[in-house]
């Protein structure tokens, strides 16, 4: 979490690969939910299209899983991945 | 005790740690995965596993404790490997002791099947000069939801 | 594999020969038996397990048998000791090498759930200069017939 | 198995040191049940009397359990023991 306005978004696996980024910063702004970020990323164009729906994404807000109604604060760090295949 | 390395590991180790780590300990239970093909594609040589550090731990570390809640648990021990492995490598190790055998069962095979669908680890699957992100797979949600 | 001795064990070399058992493995799950007080009497410094040889064998092949038509079961090893075994000691241990994950976890809870009701394995417990055979508890009696 | 006309009974655990007998032989009758044979050696009375019901005694038939109507062969090896407690 950094101590100024701005939000950190981390993207893992194949999101990275295709968004060609690990990882970014969006401005904070007040009422922003993870699931409006995830669209405003989405309206990128391009590879970024993906994030707004084609493909199942999963969120987590500060290293804890949660969903897209999920209200962000200045510091946060955001994370949005592909569904987990570990073990 | 939880670790997300490069190195092996070795399961013998991890048992003595867990047979050492207190009295009244019956049951001692033991999960090894290796590196096999996935069966979604033909010839993989190899795996690429990435994770998310700093929330791998924070999970691994909630689903040990979640088993604790639920089971006697004198002792967890978990090891996920990230980066590249070989075939046939280790990958994941789960040990649990217990005071009883059914605690001991249930609480390494809670935590495996937690691991596989809720810890941040993904899998590539290398195959020669190609690679490929492994899909989630239904079963491993099914198994996983079986615990609710 | 099946083994009924009165020495000790290394499940590091069991889990070895497991991972060594051929291809296609990705899951081994074990689990070993320690000697504890059963809290039938107090102070136990000991056991003394009695079986039936011959029997004892044929009765484990066949549990290894019936988990492997209902399992993915690639190799098991079962070692159970005899004799005069102190506090702490370990008394049992079932290994199960499979393809998949949940079978491994199932056969082995199955041998494991299985041989305490039906192998011809009898303890008696060791109190400073007393000793008492163990009865048999109904909780392993259900645990089992919840695998029919 | 023996090859003449007699059954091998064995006894284990508390049964084998409370009747102070690890194995005996007994003569093949004809229609003999491992039951019958179990209450006639209940009938020698003393320690033996516990073999009537007082405890569950199991019960196999050449190294196989079995039930108490399972009719007997000359060459049989027949065991009884308390409820198995291994593991």
């Amino acid at each position: 979490m950094s101590a100024d306005n701005t939000i950190t978004v981390k993207f893992f696996a194949r999101l990275r690969e295709e968004l060609d980024t690990a990882s970014l910063t969006v401005e904070a702004e007040s009422d922003l939910t993870a699931g409006k970020l995830l669209q405003s990323l989405a309206a990128r164009g391009g590879s970024w299209t993906q994030l707004a729906g084609a493909h199942p994404v999963m969120i987590a807000v500060n290293q804890v899983m949660t969903k897209p109604d999920t209200v962000l604060q200045p510091g946060d760090e955001v994370a949005f991945f592909p569904p987990v295949t570990g073990g | 005790m939880i670790r997300v390395q490069q190195e092996d590991f070795d399961p013998a180790e991890e048992y003595r740690a867990l047979r050492d780590s207190g009295s009244g300990t019956g049951a001692i239970a033991t999960f090894t995965g290796l590196v096999r093909d996935s069966g979604d594609l033909k010839g993989v040589t190899g795996l690429f596993l990435e994770h998310y550090p700093g929330m791998t731990e924070q999970v691994i570390e909630g689903l040990v404790r979640e088993a604790s809640g639920r089971w006697d648990v004198r002792e967890a021990r978990v090891i996920h490997r990230v980066g590249s492995l070989a075939l046939g490598e280790q990958i994941v190790f789960v040990g649990v002791c217990s005071a009883h055998r059914g605690d001991a069962f249930a609480a390494c095979e809670f935590i495996m099947d937690a691991l596989k669908t809720s810890a941040p680890f993904w899998k590539k699957e290398i195959t020669g000069d190609s690679e490929h992100w492994v899909e989630q797979k239904a079963a491993d949600l099914d198994r996983s939801q079986s615990w609710e």
